[in-house]
């Protein structure tokens, strides 16, 4: 029975923590349901068994009764104070990090979430974490306030720009889980999303050992077109013509485009580079100069495959 | 018998320029039925796009300004005024026995003054529109463009209005009672008017100065609530729900209030524990301004400040259960009947028991933190507000009906509009807890594909509630086409607003009425008016 | 005694029994509104207070700039201001008319000496660039963010300002009311109102005064 | 008559203790009492507004719902004063929370030129001061 309740109502238990909170969950679900029965049963028996019987119907004066006020006065305030407590004493597990727990510096813009580890790995949209292991996550925004929020897990914090707040969690279900902003932050909140990747402690090594280096043995247009999926240009940029935030990647490679400035620029190799690592440079006439430098995020392999993939859009 | 407040004085200008309280109420009244409206085609557009993830009838940004309209319009320019100032403007001095309320032209200037913001409201709609969410968080609102300076303008206008009803109804209470109307014998739809007055006033004024340090910041970057330079954007939450959390109160204590006036009606029997209720509300009023810092479980608000306002939370859960074991226990024993307005009453019972119990899960840090900011919230306050506060709002206004426009309406079209609004509620907004709960955030456009099958049944579930509002818009507009007939007591309620004609005559009351009695005597109640429209 | 029941008649609205209840409404009504009125400067008090804390060298720093002297007279001047105003009200209530219209029109006149001191002292800031947000442009400060006590000295004293302003279009409509004879010791509710008013805009910059130009 | 002389000589010497408490309190600001110059600034200020409630605006002979109301208003004020100081502390105490206190590290100087308060440029959006990596 719980665990067809839990199995309905409740993603996969991520983590320990996950357990503890959907306890107090089941718990709150179950009295939830016995005070609205109560509620709903009252009401409804009462409606049947008074109703009206003729025009001249009498009641008695019934006006009061100091046993029951006391009564639902003083046994839900019992009940409330127990679930704060219990509210109260699984949080509190939340608020304190283990001190061994892996660090990773965690850093939201719109609309991306990039992560950055102690060896200096950045990764964008993807954060793998080993199984079984305390991660803490010390999370800052660079311009709004957004969500970090997996479900899965059970975990959620505001991420707040010049202000640094934290979370840590435990893994134990390996695989992928959902990242999702939880705090609305503009156009592109509802696709802010990332997947944190499980790992057994061997594939988690390997993983960090080669830098996160994703698409090694992948020709670079395929490369191209898997980094415009997880680095969170997607977002901005379609390839269908429709326009985004920022202009669409279709059929742009090769021909003149105007900035703002009034003067024009050719879509090549340079103006592409540029456009990534210093996107200010030349804005393109009628978008707005919002989009964020991904300096020092993109291995030169990763902007040469970015590249072709934009040239592959015709 | 044909004089009344309707006909006399006679002309356009004489309504433009009235002083009186029951005229108020009814411009009131068409104004935020109009707001609704308008909020309701927002929240169908809303639920259209949802039907699918991805882009359907609207891009992002539109859609990001249409929910924001629709929160800020039926939140600023709906709930808040829709009990007070129109349907409280209305009776209040009615059952107190006064001719009007302490100001009457400061309830005209609240008026126009509400006008006034809802037009601006209108303006910043128009001149590129909102897509702040109606929470204005800072830095996105501070920064974002379109005309947030307007909005914000408008409902720190529409604020105003707000204060004066809220002073109107306190000095109106405290002055204009009826010769021997005490306080314990006032109805309790005045008690929750009270309370409802004491938290307009007092919490009002700080979302008006937070709305102005917004423009501030936008106009001069002032820079209190700019992380970059040195400001604090979670103060900003705090200035913010300061005023908003205690809102939610001046939202549902109206609520409460009129549930309390029609079940005894309806159930033919003194109200239950009638001081328990009284204070209640003042319990509730109390409280509500210890309890704002919930919203801001995740927000980065210090662990120390969640845990005092967690507490304090799950304390206003225990006026409010009070009410609802009050006014379950007054039926018992009565004489049940079920018309329109009761079947409302009951629909908020059992939807309101609801929103109350998944405010639980809210108030505990632990399952807050899974839940905040998901469609779990966003149904828990739909059922507190739509399923609380506005079935309220419609058990009060078939209630009223025949005493502020002298028709009765169809009896049986009402109950068919209930019905398709109990279940078009619940089906759009019961299957949001579970969406929540599996982790759908709010305010997204696009989606998960796993959510969609929740996503389309509550989308149905919308349409299913329009219908029903249609059918309630007609059958209340059949009324007022037909000639009055509606008797002075068309419910055998006991309430002096019950002893004056329908509708009531230019100043109320041909003589003033003397108080003698405890409120809700129903023992007596002569049942000669059931027959009148049966 | 006839010209108190006159005036009694002529303006008792109609939906009140007695003079008194409508006096005590309306004592009421201002008194909520007054309270609406500490909310509102009550959250800029808030604000202030926290700021401070974030930056209090920045914040001790910049309200160097702010004129002790000027500050002081204008307290002075608003202080006097309030008294004139009580006894006006005073004045109106043992039935000397004249004296509340000379009570009044002092009143005004301190209102103005504190509006066109402080008009001078937003002329010197805003000489020396100390302007509020972005448009600060004071040079050579020695601490950074010193822009946020001028965006809080200006709203603040310009909120209260406006209060000023319209705290004396009240005064003069009251004081027309005054010289047509309205007021006596059985109505003079419109005075009172007013006095309380102006007590109020009196007491915000009370706090004011010592917040923004005596930090330590 | 007798009252009405009582009266109007109280009101004047309200008036007294009200300037003369001004001059003390600008003397006052001259000396450094370290913490307590502002509990003494704003201990006479209330003792100040106190004066001028009671008797200035009647609070003392006056029925009490004014003073009710006033007193509510007040402890309103003071309710959300108090906690916003205090999670503003508590958030202060956080090892977590970053250096926003004010020091030489801080670089708020002026708010950025006069440019539209639309979006912060990004890429340079990050200010200078914020990547102070906790401890």
């Amino acid at each position: 029975m719980n665990a067809w309740i839990r199995s309905v109502l409740m993603p996969v238990q991520g983590t320990a923590y996950a357990g503890r909170v959907d306890h107090l969950y089941l718990f709150l679900i179950y009295l939830s349901a016995f005070f609205f029965l109560l509620v709903a049963g009252l009401t409804g028996y009462f409606v049947i068994r008074y109703r009206r019987r003729g025009p001249a119907e009498r009641t008695p004066n019934i006006t009061h009764h100091h046993g029951l006020e006391i009564a639902w006065t003083l046994i839900p305030l019992a009940i409330v104070m127990y679930v704060f407590f219990w509210g109260f004493h699984s949080y509190a597990d939340l608020t304190v990090s283990p001190a061994d727990a892996l660090e990773i510096q965690v850093t939201a813009k719109k609309w991306l979430w990039q992560f950055e580890y102690p060896n200096g790995v950045r990764t964008i949209n993807e954060l793998h974490v080993p199984l079984g292991k305390p991660v803490k996550l010390v999370m800052t925004s660079e311009d709004v306030i957004h969500g970090f929020f997996v479900p899965t897990f059970r975990i959620k914090q505001d991420v707040v720009p010049n202000t640094y707040t934290q979370l840590w969690f435990q893994a134990t279900v390996p695989g992928m889980h959902q990242l999702e902003c939880t705090q609305y932050c503009g156009q592109g909140h509802s696709t802010m999303l990332a997947k944190i990747f499980v790992d057994d402690e061997k594939k988690y090594a390997d993983w960090l050992a080669t830098g996160g280096d994703l698409g090694k043995n992948m020709p670079l247009a395929q490369f191209g077109a898997m980094l415009y999926d997880i680095r969170g240009c997607k977002t901005c940029h379609s390839v269908d013509g429709v326009r985004g935030q920022g202009p669409s990647f279709k059929g742009i490679w090769g021909h003149p485009v105007k900035l703002s400035d009034g003067k024009s620029v050719m879509v090549d190799e340079n103006y592409v580079r540029e456009s990534i690592l210093f996107p200010q440079a030349k804005i393109v006439a009628g978008f707005e100069p919002i989009m964020p430098t991904f300096q020092g995020l993109l291995r030169e392999r990763e902007i040469q495959a970015l590249m072709e993939f934009v040239k592959a859009q015709k | 018998m044909t004089d009344n407040y309707l006909s006399s004085p006679r002309g356009f200008k004489s309504w433009l320029t009235t002083v009186d309280h029951k005229r108020i109420g009814v411009m009131y009244l068409a104004s935020i039925l109009f707001a609704f409206l308008l909020g309701g085609i927002f929240a169908i557009l809303i639920r259209i796009e949802l039907l699918k993830p991805g882009h359907n009838i609207m891009s992002a940004d539109t859609y990001n300004r249409v929910f924001t309209l629709h929160g800020a319009i039926m939140i600023f320019l709906f709930i808040i005024p829709s009990i007070p100032a129109a349907l409280g403007n209305f009776v209040l001095p009615l059952m107190l026995g006064a001719k009007d309320v302490a100001f009457p032209r400061l309830n005209l200037a609240s008026y126009y003054i509400y006008v006034a913001g809802a037009l601006l409201a209108i303006s910043a709609m128009v001149a590129g529109g909102v897509d702040t969410g109606w929470t204005f968080y800072t830095p996105y609102s501070t920064t974002t463009n379109g005309s947030v300076g307007l909005m914000t303008f408008a409902a720190f206008v529409l604020g105003f209005s707000s204060i004066f009803t809220g002073i109107n109804f306190i000095a109106t209470v405290h002055k204009l009672r009826a010769p021997g109307m005490g306080w314990f014998r006032m109805p309790l739809f005045v008690w929750g008017m009270y309370a409802t007055a004491i938290i307009q006033v007092l919490a009002t004024p700080v979302l008006g100065i937070t709305l102005l340090l917004i423009i501030m910041e936008r106009v001069f970057s002032v820079g209190i609530f700019n992380p970059q330079l040195g400001g604090d954007p979670i103060l900003f939450q705090h200035f913010f729900w300061f005023y908003s959390h205690p809102a939610v109160y001046i939202m549902i204590l109206p609520g409460m209030a009129i549930i309390s006036e029609v079940i005894p009606c309806f159930s033919r029997k003194t109200i239950f524990g009638y001081k328990a209720i009284a204070y209640s509300s003042i319990a509730i009023a109390g409280v509500s301004f210890l309890v704002w810092g919930h919203h801001m479980f995740v927000s980065g608000q210090s662990s120390l400040a969640n845990v005092i306002f967690s507490f304090l939370t799950f304390l206003v859960a225990i006026p409010s259960g009070v009410k609802v074991f009050n006014w379950i226990a007054t039926m018992y024993k009565g004489s049940i009947s079920l018309e329109a307005p009761m079947l409302y009453a009951i629909s908020f019972l059992l939807l309101f028991a609801i929103g109350g119990l998944t405010g639980l899960f809210l108030g505990a840090l632990a399952t807050d933190v899974h839940l905040h900011d998901t469609y779990f919230v966003v149904a828990h306050f739909h059922f507190v507000m739509m399923g609380g506060t506005v079935m309220a709002f419609l058990a009060g206004l078939h209630f009223w009906w025949p005493k502020m426009f002298g028709r009765m309406y169809s009896e049986k079209w009402a109950r068919v509009s209930a019905a398709l609004i109990f279940i078009g509620f619940n089906v759009t907004f019961l299957s949001q807890f579970v969406l929540g709960s599996r982790g759908m955030p709010r305010r997204y456009y696009n989606y998960l594909d796993q959510f969609q099958p929740l996503h389309v049944f509550s989308t149905v579930g919308s349409w299913v509630l329009a219908l029903g509002f249609l059918i309630m818009a007609g059958y209340l507009w059949a009324s007022l086409r037909k000639p009055m007939d509606a008797p002075a007591n068309p419910w055998g309620a006991v309430g002096l607003e019950w002893q004056t004609s329908s509708p009531p005559p230019e100043h109320n009351f041909e003589t003033v009425p003397t108080v003698t009695g405890p409120p809700y005597d129903y023992s007596p109640v002569e049942p000669e008016p059931a027959e009148v429209h049966a | 005694m006839s010209a108190a029941a006159t005036s009694q008649g002529e303006f008792l609205q109609h939906h009140f029994t007695t003079p008194e209840q409508q006096a005590d409404a309306g004592k009421i009504g201002m008194w909520l509104f007054l309270v609406t009125e500490i909310l509102l400067f009550g959250g800029l008090f808030v604000g202030f207070a926290i700021m401070q804390s974030l930056h209090p060298r920045a914040f001790l720093e910049a309200h160097h700039h702010l004129d002790r002297m000027l500050g002081f007279i204008n307290t002075v001047v608003l202080l006097t201001s309030s008294y004139t105003m009580v006894m006006a009200v005073h004045s109106a209530r043992t039935d000397r008319r004249k004296r509340v219209i000379v009570y009044l029109l002092l009143t005004l006149i301190c209102a103005g000496i504190f509006l066109g001191i402080k008009c001078v002292e937003y002329s010197h800031k805003f000489h020396e660039g100390l302007l509020p947000g972005r448009f600060y442009s004071h040079k050579g400060d020695t601490v950074p963010g010193q822009f946020m006590f001028f965006s809080f000295y200006f709203m603040m004293t310009g909120l209260h300002g406006i209060h000023i302003l319209g705290g004396m279009a009240i005064i003069a409509w009251v004081l027309r009311r005054a010289a047509r004879g309205d007021f006596s010791h059985s109505y003079y509710t419109p005075v009172d109102l007013v006095g309380l008013y102006w007590h109020l805009v009196d007491l915000i910059w009370i706090y004011l005064f010592p917040l923004l130009y005596l930090i330590q | 008559m007798d009252a009405h002389a009582t009266a109007a000589s109280s009101y004047a010497k309200v008036l007294g203790a009200l300037l003369a408490l001004t001059v003390i309190t600008v003397l006052a600001a001259g000396f450094s009492f370290g913490s307590w110059n502002v509990i003494i600034a704003l201990g006479i200020a209330s003792i100040k507004a106190s004066l001028v409630a009671l008797f200035f605006m009647h609070l003392r002979h006056d029925k009490p719902m004014s003073a009710v109301i006033f007193v509510t208003g007040a402890a309103v004020l003071g309710v959300f004063l108090m906690i916003c100081t205090l999670d503003s502390n508590a958030r202060g105490d956080d090892p977590v929370r970053p250096a926003t206190r004010d020091s030489g590290a801080l670089a708020i100087s002026v708010p950025s030129s006069p440019s539209t308060p639309g979006t912060p440029a990004p890429g340079q959006s990050r200010l200078p001061g914020t990547p102070t990596k906790p401890r």
